[in-house]
């Protein structure tokens, strides 16, 4: 491989493997050395030939796979047309990648942090808990999902976060398996909202980092708000170029595409749209 | 190269410069326009969002043109849309996604002083005069320019603008409805460049925009597919650069005005388009590769330029190559 | 990059290959000529010379297109006629500086077994068949093409492959004149291409050839001066591969057999064009930056990737990207 | 500049000094790293802005100029269009140059040497023995020139050659300066015209080198053939890419610009039309 690869070129790839997480979400592990060294919050534009292309976000590929050097993975939920198509992929077919894209959870001075996921918005926390993990930061975990069988990553997350404290919390909406309610019912009773002082001695945590539904994040960014905690947040808006030409992934003034995907507390509370609308693909407002 | 600036930023949005004062040496006139400098957002790029205008403006940009808008909105191809070849060219066919008039008036309604020039497409003359209706009460819409060299949608843009005949009855329609500047843009097609700018100036067009993307395709050799949904798209960047500045000389030697676009990357191709015989520049791509900076880069290097060169104004280096 | 190989090595005259025996999985068979591989000479690069034809054949080139050759002989622009612009393409306006039709094809008589399609140019179907009537006889004249597309000289090439009329008469003029295949010569200038290829086709033509340059320009800024003495010239390699394949693809989707041509520089390229639909491929520029090795490593490359996907001939593969 | 600068891209110089070496024949300096660089014997295409682009000889600057880092010089004799033009620059202009091109002088295990030039084919030859010097290797060179006011390079080469034991050998046809007659008069007198053995011990020279108008070439070979000499001599032929593609530089199977310019005597015993033909602008072969 060169060294001076130009990311935004589509770079074939053949699936080695596929992992069944949950009825509707897969695991596709593939190698490709740039995307194995993607930083946690990063995504790829995955190009299914004569099909679409997607922003997905770097997953971690199981690291007692041997022989996984270099490789990197998406973890998709069959949806619509798109990440059907993923979907039913199999082991040998080709996939196109660039990238990968956007900016990166960062951990600097925290020593505690809580990371809030719901559904696929859990693949780019995966890669945060790896480095968390290899740091040595306390990390609580809250996998939100609807139902028992949609639950996926709970085995995931205690393994990668193995060499350092850690909890890892479920949530079922229908209470069917874990703490019952929504991810961010748990995050309430974690920072018992409101109460607790921006000081770093007394504080649970030193910042949530979260991906999700945008409801979710803006709940979760709620939440922090008025327990003065720091947050980070993966946003999602629909993406063309994936690398700031096209527009349609604004939100205000940002590029989330390139500005993004990850934004603190201090530009989430500028941001009119955020938990309010997105643009939808002819570039219209929509309220969520 | 390719990894950008701002990508490896965490935190940090953006790393474009605080706003210079205007620059009198930057400032042009072109079709009647005065702006603060010959830098131009070219159609299509960062294109639908008033927010992000207001930041490439204060970025550097001298003015904005919108994506091109039409008389519905349109949701456009399926993705992959935009492809980059390397090299700094693109490949790319959006499908003229966009809002629509209706829409996209009222994202621009609230004026922020940002000097905004609307791209227009249609299929017909008579869609046009119910687009500008909705624009041309906005005192931020300061003209129009119209988009009649998309290469890569059916009975829209190209398909238009190699009919002389169109071109002229669309002009037409448009001045009918505005006083503001309507510019057209033209494009490599099935028809000579140089004869549609004539007929687009003589119809009443007060400048012309060259050149839109070319017609063009690429195949992933492992799959054997197109790699565009629509397979067939447009060509923008380094790679047109040099049929771009072939344009903007001879539409120029033609006598008509002309704005340059077409690969620029550097405030080197920003004077070779200028010395062409543009009176400004639209920039596109270039922002894929250098980002939003690429606007006050090529503002300070011309600034540069004409100071070693001892001119006191861009618009003294204009068509100077017509003299050789 | 551009520091040749060559270049470095005084002494030495040549780092080509040896000369591989005759690969039948590269074998092809376009316009009715069966050659060793489908990569050949592009016309107007290393195109005088039936000695240099002799080395570009040991080197692996399946075919030799000469420089295009007119009725008399031409002298040309003056320099500069060749410009680089970096990024694997260039500028040229030589002008079709040619030895003229007698002259040549005593240069050519002598045969020496290699396979030469000679390229004429002209400005009326008037000039073309006592051309033919010089050529016909020799052996190693294994067809024509027809340049009608040069986009920098008044009168000829693309002045006529615009005008559908010209293109038909000249394409049955020729044919009236000879049985060996005659291939047209196809760009990117005033005229929808697929359109010519049609014209071509109906008026007899076996095959096309897609593209030529494109018309183009290029101004050093320093000076303010165009840089080519002709000012306009036509751009190749890199920059043009889209269109060019775009081209290829939209020809050959219409049933028509075609050569491709522009850009091409890796194995990969080549593979692109004849998924297209090219059913052999011509090398110009590449020559420039890759030497004439360029040859031998296409072939090798292509012959790789037929392994590969288990394919057992270069056919088999043309055209592969219309089925999506 | 960059590191990985395109030698094909034309780089614009400015002109910091003119040298008047007789009436006809000028020198023009310039900075230019790479040209500054170049090989014996390579060459740069020198654009005239509006006006023409010539293969030019890279010839080396004065040594006694202070400031000398990085420039190169081309030498130039006013002939027709194009050398006139570059004949009347004046410093402070605009010439745009590229390469260099073309391969190089060897000097191998030679020992000692003989230089042949005839006008401004010297310049490369300068170049040489500037290197020649360097390494220490006795050279001969002969000068030659029509009449007494046509000589140059006489104190150049001698200042060049200042370190290693030389001779430098001036004839003129109308001998109004050193000896009478043509270069290749002097050079027969030197290498005793046939009867010289294939033996370096007794050998006056190992090699002869030799650039300037192709008939005295033709001489130079033929001279040097009959006393087995290795010949390097330089060719020069009508150009215009310089880089190999447009074939207007062709003999036999060679280009010029990028196989040669330098030939050694096995590669000239090949060329049927060294000395006898070469070809127009046309491409047609004209005999000389
Ligand atoms: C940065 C980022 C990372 C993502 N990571 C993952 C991941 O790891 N796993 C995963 O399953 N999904 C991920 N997604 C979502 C994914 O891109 C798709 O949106 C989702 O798979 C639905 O696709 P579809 O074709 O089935 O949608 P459709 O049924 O066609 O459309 C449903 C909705 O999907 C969204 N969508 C469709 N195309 C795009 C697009 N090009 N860009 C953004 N949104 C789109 C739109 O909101 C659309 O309304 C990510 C999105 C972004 C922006
Ligand atoms: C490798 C090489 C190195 C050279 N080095 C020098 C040098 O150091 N100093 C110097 O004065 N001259 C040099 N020349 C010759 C120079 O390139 C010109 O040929 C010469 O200056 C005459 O140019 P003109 O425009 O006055 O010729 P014109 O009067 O226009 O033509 C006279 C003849 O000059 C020759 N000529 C013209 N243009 C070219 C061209 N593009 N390529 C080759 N020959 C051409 C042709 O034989 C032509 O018939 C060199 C040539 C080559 C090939
Ligand atoms: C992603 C993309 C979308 C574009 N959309 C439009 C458009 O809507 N209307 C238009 O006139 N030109 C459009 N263009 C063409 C550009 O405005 C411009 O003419 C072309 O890209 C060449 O300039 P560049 O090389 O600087 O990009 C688009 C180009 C790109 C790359
Ligand atoms: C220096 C030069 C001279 C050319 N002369 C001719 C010509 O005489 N006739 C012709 O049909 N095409 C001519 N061409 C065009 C090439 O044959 C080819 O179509 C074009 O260069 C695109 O291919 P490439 O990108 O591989 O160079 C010339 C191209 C170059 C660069
Ligand atoms: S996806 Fe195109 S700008 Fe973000
Ligand atoms: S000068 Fe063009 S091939 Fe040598």
């Amino acid at each position: 491989m060169p060294i001076n690869i130009d990311i935004n070129r589509i770079r074939v790839v053949i699936i080695d493997k596929i992992v069944h997480e949950t009825p509707t979400v897969k695991t596709i592990v593939f190698k490709d050395r740039l995307s194995s060294e993607a930083k946690p919050g990063q995504f790829l534009m995955v190009w299914i030939p004569r099909g679409e292309e997607l922003p997905m976000s770097v997953m971690v590929p199981d690291r007692k796979d041997k022989n996984n050097k270099d490789s990197a993975a998406l973890t998709i939920r069959k949806h619509g047309y798109g990440s059907t198509l993923l979907f039913d992929k199999r082991p040998g077919d080709i996939l196109g990648v660039r990238g990968p894209y956007g900016n990166e959870f960062k951990i600097g001075q925290n020593k505690k942090v809580l990371l809030v996921g719901g559904g696929t918005g859990l693949v780019p926390l995966m890669r945060l808990a790896r480095k968390l993990n290899s740091n040595k930061i306390d990390t609580t975990i809250i996998i939100g999902a609807r139902t028992k069988e949609e639950v996926f990553f709970e085995r995931m997350a205690n393994d990668l976060l193995r060499d350092t404290r850690h909890q890892v919390i479920v949530t079922t909406e229908d209470g069917s398996y874990g703490e019952k309610g929504y991810a961010t019912d748990a995050m309430a009773r974690l920072v018992d909202g409101g109460k607790q002082e921006r000081s770093r001695k007394n504080a649970k945590f030193d910042c949530v980092y979260t991906c999700g539904p945008e409801l979710m994040m803006k709940k979760v960014y709620d939440l922090a708000a008025s327990a003065s905690l720091p947050v980070q947040a993966s946003l999602e808006r629909y993406m063309k170029c994936g690398i700031g030409i096209c527009s349609s992934c604004c939100i205000g003034d940002q590029l989330v595409c390139r500005d993004g995907t990850i934004y603190n507390e201090r530009q989430l509370s500028t941001m009119a749209e955020f938990g309010r609308m997105y643009r939808d693909k002819s570039g219209r407002r929509v309220p969520y | 190269m390719a990894k950008s600036k701002a990508n490896s930023k965490a935190g940090r949005t953006t790393n474009e410069r605080t706003v210079q004062p205007d620059d009198p040496a930057l400032a042009v006139t072109v079709a009647g326009l005065h702006l603060r400098n010959p830098t131009m957002l070219a159609s299509g790029i960062l294109g639908i969002s008033q927010d992000i205008f207001a930041r490439l403006y204060r970025a550097g940009a001298g003015a904005i043109v919108s994506k091109s808008i039409s008389i519905e909105p349109i949701e456009g191809y399926r993705n992959p849309t935009i492809v980059s070849l390397g090299s700094n060219s693109y490949l790319n066919a959006v499908g003229l996604a966009n809002p629509g008039a209706e829409a996209f008036s009222k994202e621009i309604a609230p004026s922020r002083g940002i000097p905004i020039i609307v791209s227009l497409v249609g299929s017909s003359d008579k869609e046009f005069p119910p687009m500008v209706q909705k624009f041309d009460a906005l005192g931020n819409v300061i003209g129009y320019e119209v988009n009649l060299s998309c290469p890569h949608v059916a009975k829209m843009g190209m398909e238009v603008g190699d009919d002389p005949e169109m071109v002229s009855r669309i002009v037409k329609a448009i001045k009918a409805g505005t006083r503001k500047p309507v510019i057209i843009k033209v494009g490599i097609g099935a028809a000579d460049v140089v004869k549609i700018a004539k007929v687009a100036k003589e119809s009443g067009a007060d400048a012309i925009t060259a050149i839109n993307t070319i017609r063009a395709m690429t195949i992933n050799i492992e799959t054997g597919m197109p790699v565009l949904s629509n397979r067939i798209g447009g060509l923008s960047g380094a790679a047109i650069k040099p049929a771009a500045v072939r344009c903007v000389y001879e539409i120029s030697k033609a006598g008509i005005p002309v704005i340059g676009c077409g690969g620029i990357t550097t405030w080197e191709d920003a004077v070779e388009f200028i010395l062409a015989g543009a009176s400004a520049v639209q920039i596109g791509s270039a922002i894929g590769n250098r980002w939003i900076d690429v606007f006050a880069e090529i503002g300070a290097g011309i600034k540069k330029y004409l100071e070693r060169k001892g001119m006191k104004n861009v618009m003294e280096i204009s068509g100077l190559a017509h003299k050789y």
